[in-house]
């Protein structure tokens, strides 16, 4: 038995969900109460991914009755990595959320219902966090089930939050994408405890088997799991939500709440014989994201649509390196690892830094954000940072990233992957550029306007991106946690 | 394989499960795509409380609690969907009159 | 020894660290930010010198990064890499220097000198790299920090010309991105420190090898203007003196030049190349564009066109001389990346202070800017006959040598690329010069001669032409003597292929 | 898949346009069944397991053991489930948007209330006590007084205000806290989180069903109700106010 002292495994879920109802219960938009959770789940996460660093695999029996009959939390080198990533992101956001609502409270009408939006935004995204880090850390499928429902739940309530009709009618449709997603995997859920007599994930990824109910339970859990990850063609439902969404749930959505599901396809997918069966349908679908996305971000008008867009275009990454899964060498995990980390600050810090564009300037059209640089220097840069990193330009983490999948595809005989690869990134550079080239553009403003943005939303943009950067730089430290299996 | 009462309901559960799905996809009506989204959950369920019924004499009570805490994930997200659909529907009320006005 | 490691570390820094705090000046700090411009370039100047005197008596500078198990960052100083960051670190401080007169009253100072420093500091990385990784690593990075300095004006034409600069250099850069990620996949790291770890390859993999050679010569070649690839760096002229005196002399077009050497002679190596016969094909393309950019740049009439026009066809001296392959010849190529830096700046320099003080950009209209402005055509007049190659300009020593190279090889047809190439220099520098000083004004200069009549502008404007001219003269006249750039080229070539 | 609801076309056109769609969907059921009904691919399941280990559970009842013991952790989350619905219902509430709801017919409600609610909470407590050794539970419970919330908020029931509206929200929280802080406190005695056993186990069994039931018939009622409890209060003076402090 494990004694409190030393795991820490339950504290990243628990931590967030009790600060969720503190949140809830607080009257007024409990700012405080908010970062103090956050800055302790952070804590709680890091410390959970030291642990694991040091130590090994975590693992904890609820309830102390072990697998079948009960649930127990494990953390394997690729959870405790992802647990630590959300810190990471979770940490900037709410540092950015602080001063984001501090600095849209302009003394008019409008500020009650901004009130109300911070008053609800903090216990949902405390339930997010811990809901994702539970996601993260379950070994249950069923379990695992519940966390989607929290984590889709709190993700269409925070995405509902600004309260414009196209982020409702967004919300909605998210809420359906994601219930239909839910349902097909706890359908899958069903046939594998029809077939297998247990929730063990571990268990049940261990009985992969070609019999028929194994392969429809199989297909209904990634059926399920792709949709609610918006792997093209299941991303209609995504740059709306993302786009409209308040600037820091936006960040949130596409630098987290994606990630998800995709490490669940992933602890899915990652054994070999489906690999070699059927590995192909994944690449195939992310490189027709990858391709799709790019041309999509290029020709859109606003920048969080751009972004919004280029999440899609960067989910396609994701997926379609899983053939490189299968890697003797074992590189395809560390890429594919590596990329999703890199995305989520990058992605992170840009959506922060449009964010603080579009509070600041009242719009977010990019041809109109020409000179934005002079008023917000420090954001600008931010977002080139995060740019930099999504172009897989060194010094960046998606430097490392792109290094990898293209050589290990290389490696392989997998030249279509590699040119994929190039190409894509070729398209990314191309609609990054068109966002940098206008807010880094030299053109001095006509007026300048008073600054309304507080220095946290600022910095804390950078300090994301900067993260990607170092990322490109400390690469071995997530790679050695990675390493625990 | 003879036919027992576990076959039919199993069979029912996956048959509202599709049924569902179809009106999930072809509604155009968001009410009527949340109706739908509930009787593929219902669906499911049925086809859960069919496993624990399925295998011996014992009856597993896994799945049955499975369906329980299914149900209230169902109820809490229904109502998220239609408070939803309410505000939804007051941006088109709203949006409507003005309309209306202008048009005549 | 610890310092020796610390020492390419600092020499980075020491452009580095200045540029970020650029970055957060306020931009009516002039004094500041004038003060670390000038203390970060001598900075880097003294431990530079330290460096070369430490690789003369033998020693070897090495940093090492690990980024993942079979990867990572080596900065390591050879005598090659001495001879480009004493080219840079020279360079630079010239180019300071000029350019806090330049842009003086300009907007966006800081933004200027702080993507300068940063530029700078990417170009000495480029150099220092000691493999193909870190090469690559800092040969993106250059695209980053200079496309903010091309855009610097924002003006349309200026950001159209970004647009074209970012298409060339990251389409450049993918390809190189994918040379070294495919040779990677085949042979491991290369470290140019190692020569020779690609010859077990050769009978397995002659076609791979071929092509990834192929795509690394096009991906560098798109910097170093190699000529389908050049179309880019006539238009980047929209960008102000400085940074055209960056892009030519200082960084980006010797990044590529530097490049090819690189992949030639250390991570192919001579044998292996010629081997698989890459060398004719390079020889071809250089000699190609050495022609065809002189022709190009005797149908300009704007000066600055012309003189971009004449960097394409003068960096490959640099590729011809790598590719003809005999020691004398790489003696050449080698030094010309020094002697066409201090001249091609030059020309830069004047072209920048013609253009800020009379507002003349066309050729056509230089009659009698002689007169007007002597010290500046002055300079301009000997770096142009540098150019030309006439002896003993320093222009002469590299083409002597490339010559002297190509008879050592059997290939005399060259000699007549170089004549031909020599009498097109002239034919598009002679008229400049004779235009500037024989022909009679058209119309009053616009604002009066200073009191001197000497004072044709600011002396920090006048001063570094008439320094890199003089230079490019010295450095011709005293080729021989053991501190010219030639001395150390025979040093570097020496160690590389004996005595 | 488009949703959004706008842009349909007409009924009787669609028909033929359906059809591929409709011959997918039947593939998909025939597959659904064939994985079903494939032979042998029925387990044993878990009940076995349960029945062994149900004496160290601390309830009678199966599923209730299941529940609230073995897979406490899933019985935690789904409180949370339901607080964050309405959390999520509640965010989306505008003062300035729906029209108010008019309360329902009068008299036949009213009796009807007067008659149910006091069966019902009644019900209630006999499910939540019955929970420990046959069906029922804390879920069930909950429901039905969930039910006789909806039934006093479908005529804005004087009974309401019996029940203070600042209650209202602590009244949800309870149960997930109270979960909350058993799991805690079972690692501050040593164990797993969440882990109790025989005989503690029923007792804390009880006391979870209780606040969980509490707070599920809450959250149920709160759910219809659909608008947070502040809001209610201001109802009638609905001026958009600066001052940060009245905001509540």
């Amino acid at each position: 038995m494990i004694s409190p002292s030393s795991s820490w495994l339950i504290w990243p879920i628990i931590v967030p969900l009790l600060g969720a109802v503190l949140c809830f219960l607080a009257g007024k938009p409990p700012r405080r109460t908010g970062l103090l959770f956050a800055v302790l789940t952070g804590g709680a996460s890091l410390v959970l991914g030291w642990q694991v660093l040091a130590r090994g695999i975590e693992s904890h029996a609820l309830g102390a009755w072990r697998p079948p009959l009960g649930i127990s939390l494990r953390a394997d080198g690729a959870a405790a990595l992802m647990v630590t990533m959300t810190a990471v992101t979770g940490l900037a956001v709410s540092i950015y959320s602080g001063g984001y609502f501090q600095s849209r409270l302009t003394g008019d009408d409008r500020d009650r219902r901004r009130l109300a939006q911070e008053q609800y935004f903090w216990p949902l995204w405390l339930l997010l966090w811990g809901a994702l880090n539970g996601l993260f850390l379950s070994g249950d499928v069923f379990n695992i089930y519940i966390c989607l429902e929290l984590v889709a739940l709190s993700s269409v309530g925070l995405t509902a939050l600004s309260g414009k009709p196209p982020s409702l009618v967004a919300a909605m449709r998210y809420l359906l994408v994601s219930l239909l997603g839910s349902l097909s995997f706890l359908l899958g859920v069903g046939f594998f405890y029809k077939t297998c007599s247990t929730l063990e994930l571990a268990a049940i990824i261990g009985a992969l088997a070609p019999t028929p109910p194994m392969i429809m339970a199989l297909a209904l859990v990634s059926a399920g799991l792709l949709l609610k990850t918006a792997l093209f063609p299941f991303h209609f439902w995504l740059p709306p939500a993302h786009a409209n969404a308040l600037s820091p749930v936006s960040a949130i959505l596409s630098g987290l709440v994606i990630k998800g599901t995709w490490y669940l396809f992933y602890r899915f997918w990652q054994e070999e014989i489906l690999l070699a069966a059927v590995g192909a349908l994944p690449a195939i679908l992310g490189g027709g994201a990858i391709i799709w996305g790019a041309f999509q971000a290029f020709s859109q008008q606003r920048l969080k649509m751009l972004v919004a867009y280029s999440t899609v275009a960067q989910i396609g990454y994701l997926f379609v390196a899983f053939p490189l899964l299968a890697d003797p060498a074992g590189m395809g995990g560390p890429a594919l690892f590596y990329f999703a980390i890199s995305h989520s600050f990058a992605k992170g810090a840009m959506f922060l830094a449009a964010g603080t564009f579009l509070l600041q300037m009242g719009h977010d059209r990019i041809d109109d954000l020409a000179g934005v640089r002079q008023i917000l220097p420090v954001s600008s840069f931010a977002f080139a940072l995060g740019g930099l990193s999504l172009m897989g330009l060194p010094p960046s983490g998606g430097f490392i990233a792109k290094y990898l999948y293209v050589t290990t595809a290389i490696t392989q005989g997998r030249w279509w992957l590699a040119l994929l690869v190039v190409l894509g990134s070729g398209l990314t550079a191309a609609y990054v550029f068109r966002a940098v080239a206008a807010i880094l553009s030299p053109r001095l403003l006509e007026e300048r306007p008073q600054l309304a943005v507080a220095a946290s939303m600022q910095w804390s943009a950078l300090a994301l991106a900067l993260m990607a950067m170092l990322l490109g730089i400390v690469a071995t430290l997530p790679l050695a946690l990675l390493g625990v299996k | 394989m003879t036919v027992s009462p576990a076959l039919i309901y199993g069979l029912t559960g996956l048959a509202l499960f599709v049924i569902g799905l179809a009106g999930l996809l072809l509604c155009p009506q968001l009410l009527r795509k949340i109706l739908a989204v509930n009787v593929m959950a219902s669906g499911v369920f049925l086809f859960l409380v069919t496993i624990a019924h399925g295998s011996g004499a014992l009856i597993d009570p896994v799945p049955q609690a499975m369906v329980l805490t299914g149900i209230v994930v169902s109820v809490s997200s229904t109502a998220a969907a239609l408070a939803l659909l309410c505000r939804i529907r007051e941006n088109a009320d709203r949006r409507d009159p003005s309309q209306q006005k202008g048009g005549r | 020894m610890v310092w020796q490691n610390w020492l390419l570390v600092a020499i980075l820094l020491s452009s580095m660290v200045p540029g970020l705090i650029i970055f957060s000046l306020a931009e009516s700090n002039r004094g500041w930010r004038t003060a670390l411009n000038i203390l970060g370039a001598t900075v880097k100047m003294i431990l530079v010198l330290v460096m070369i005197v430490g690789i003369y008596q033998g020693r070897r500078f090495a940093v090492h990064l690990r980024l993942l198990p079979d990867i990572e960052l080596v900065l390591r100083a050879d005598p090659l890499s001495a001879l480009f960051v004493a080219l840079s670190s020279l360079l630079w401080l010239l180019t300071t220097i000029y350019a806090i007169a330049y842009l003086e009253d300009s907007p966006n100072r800081s933004h200027f000198f702080g993507y300068f420093s940063l530029c700078v500091t990417v170009t000495i990385g480029i150099a220092l790299a000691g493999n193909l990784l870190t090469f690559l690593f800092f040969f993106e990075m250059l695209t980053l920090t200079t496309y903010p300095l091309v855009i610097h004006r924002g003006t349309p034409e200026a950001m159209a010309a970004g647009r074209v600069y970012l298409l060339y250099t990251l389409s450049g850069g993918l390809l190189l991105f994918f040379g070294v990620a495919w040779l990677h996949a085949l042979a491991g790291q290369i470290d140019f420190s190692r020569q020779g770890v690609l010859l077990p390859l050769l009978a397995e993999h002659r076609l791979s090898l071929i092509l990834i050679f192929a795509v690394l010569i096009a991906g560098v070649g798109v910097k170093g203007a190699l000529v389908p690839l050049h179309g880019w760096l006539p238009r980047a002229m929209v960008a102000p003196a400085p940074v055209s005196a960056l892009l030519h002399a200082v960084a980006v077009v010797k990044a590529g030049a530097f490049g090819i050497m690189r992949i030639v002679l250390d991570v192919y190596g001579l044998p292996l190349s010629r081997e698989l016969g890459l060398l004719m094909p390079l020889l071809l393309l250089a000699a190609i564009t050495i022609i065809h950019g002189s022709l190009l740049a005797l149908g300009q009439d704007n000066l600055k066109r012309r003189l971009a026009y004449s960097t394409v066809s003068q960096v490959s001296y640099i590729a011809l001389g790598i590719s003809i392959g005999s020691p004398l010849a790489i003696m050449g190529g080698m030094v010309h990346l020094v002697h066409q830096g201090i001249m091609k700046i030059t020309l830069f320099f004047c072209a920048g202070n013609i253009a800020e003080t009379l507002e003349i950009h066309d050729i056509s209209g230089m009659n009698g800017v002689g007169r007007r402005m002597p010290l500046t055509m002055g300079a301009f007049t000997l770096a142009a006959m540098g150019m030309i190659g006439l002896p003993p300009m320093a222009g002469f020593v590299s083409k002597w040598y490339l010559g002297l190279g190509a008879i050592d090889q059997g290939m005399e047809w060259l000699i007549a690329v170089l004549v031909l190439s020599t009498l097109l220099n002239a034919a598009y520098f002679l008229p400049i010069i004779h235009r500037a000083w024989f022909k009679e004004p058209a119309a009053p200069w616009p604002g009066t001669p200073g009191p001197t009549g000497f004072r044709e502008c600011h002396w920090m404007l006048v001063a570094p032409p008439i320094l890199t001219a003089l230079l490019s003269l010295l450095v011709g006249l005293l080729a021989n003597s053991g501190l010219s750039p030639l001395a150390w080229v025979r040093f570097i070539v020496a160690t590389r292929y004996g005595p | 898949m488009k949703k959004g609801g706008k842009g349909r076309t007409p009924r009787d056109n669609r028909g033929w346009r359906l059809l591929p769609v409709m011959a997918l969907l039947l593939l998909f059921l025939a597959a659904l069944a064939r994985a079903y009904l494939f032979p042998g691919a029925s387990a044993a399941g878990l009940a076995a397991r349960v029945d062994a280990s149900l004496a160290a559970g601390g309830v009678g009842s199966r599923v209730t053991a299941v529940l609230l013991n073995f897979r406490a952790y899933d019985t935690l989350l789904e409180c949370f489930v339901l607080l964050l619905g309405v959390m999520v219902v509640w965010s989306l509430w505008r003062p300035d948007g729906a029209k108010s709801r008019e309360p329902a017919a009068g008299a036949i409600l009213a009796s009807l209330e007067r008659l149910l609610v006091p069966l019902m909470i009644m019900v209630g407590s006999y499910l939540l006590w019955a929970g420990s050794d046959r069906a029922g539970g804390a879920f069930q419970a909950g429901a039905i007084l969930g039910g006789a919330g909806v039934l006093l908020l479908l005529d804005s029931s004087p009974l309401l205000k019996v029940f203070p509206k600042r209650g209202l929200v602590p009244g949800l929280c309870l149960g997930p806290l109270f979960f909350l802080s058993v799991g805690i406190a079972a690692m501050a005695w040593g164990g797993n989180f969440l882990e109790y056993r025989s005989p503690e186990a029923s007792l804390i069994i009880i006391a979870l069903e209780g606040a969980a039931a509490f707070s599920i018939g809450l959250c149920l009622a709160a759910l219809f109700g659909g608008r947070p409890p502040e809001r209610q209060a201001e109802d009638g003076r609905d001026q958009p106010s600066r001052n940060q402090g009245e905001f509540r």
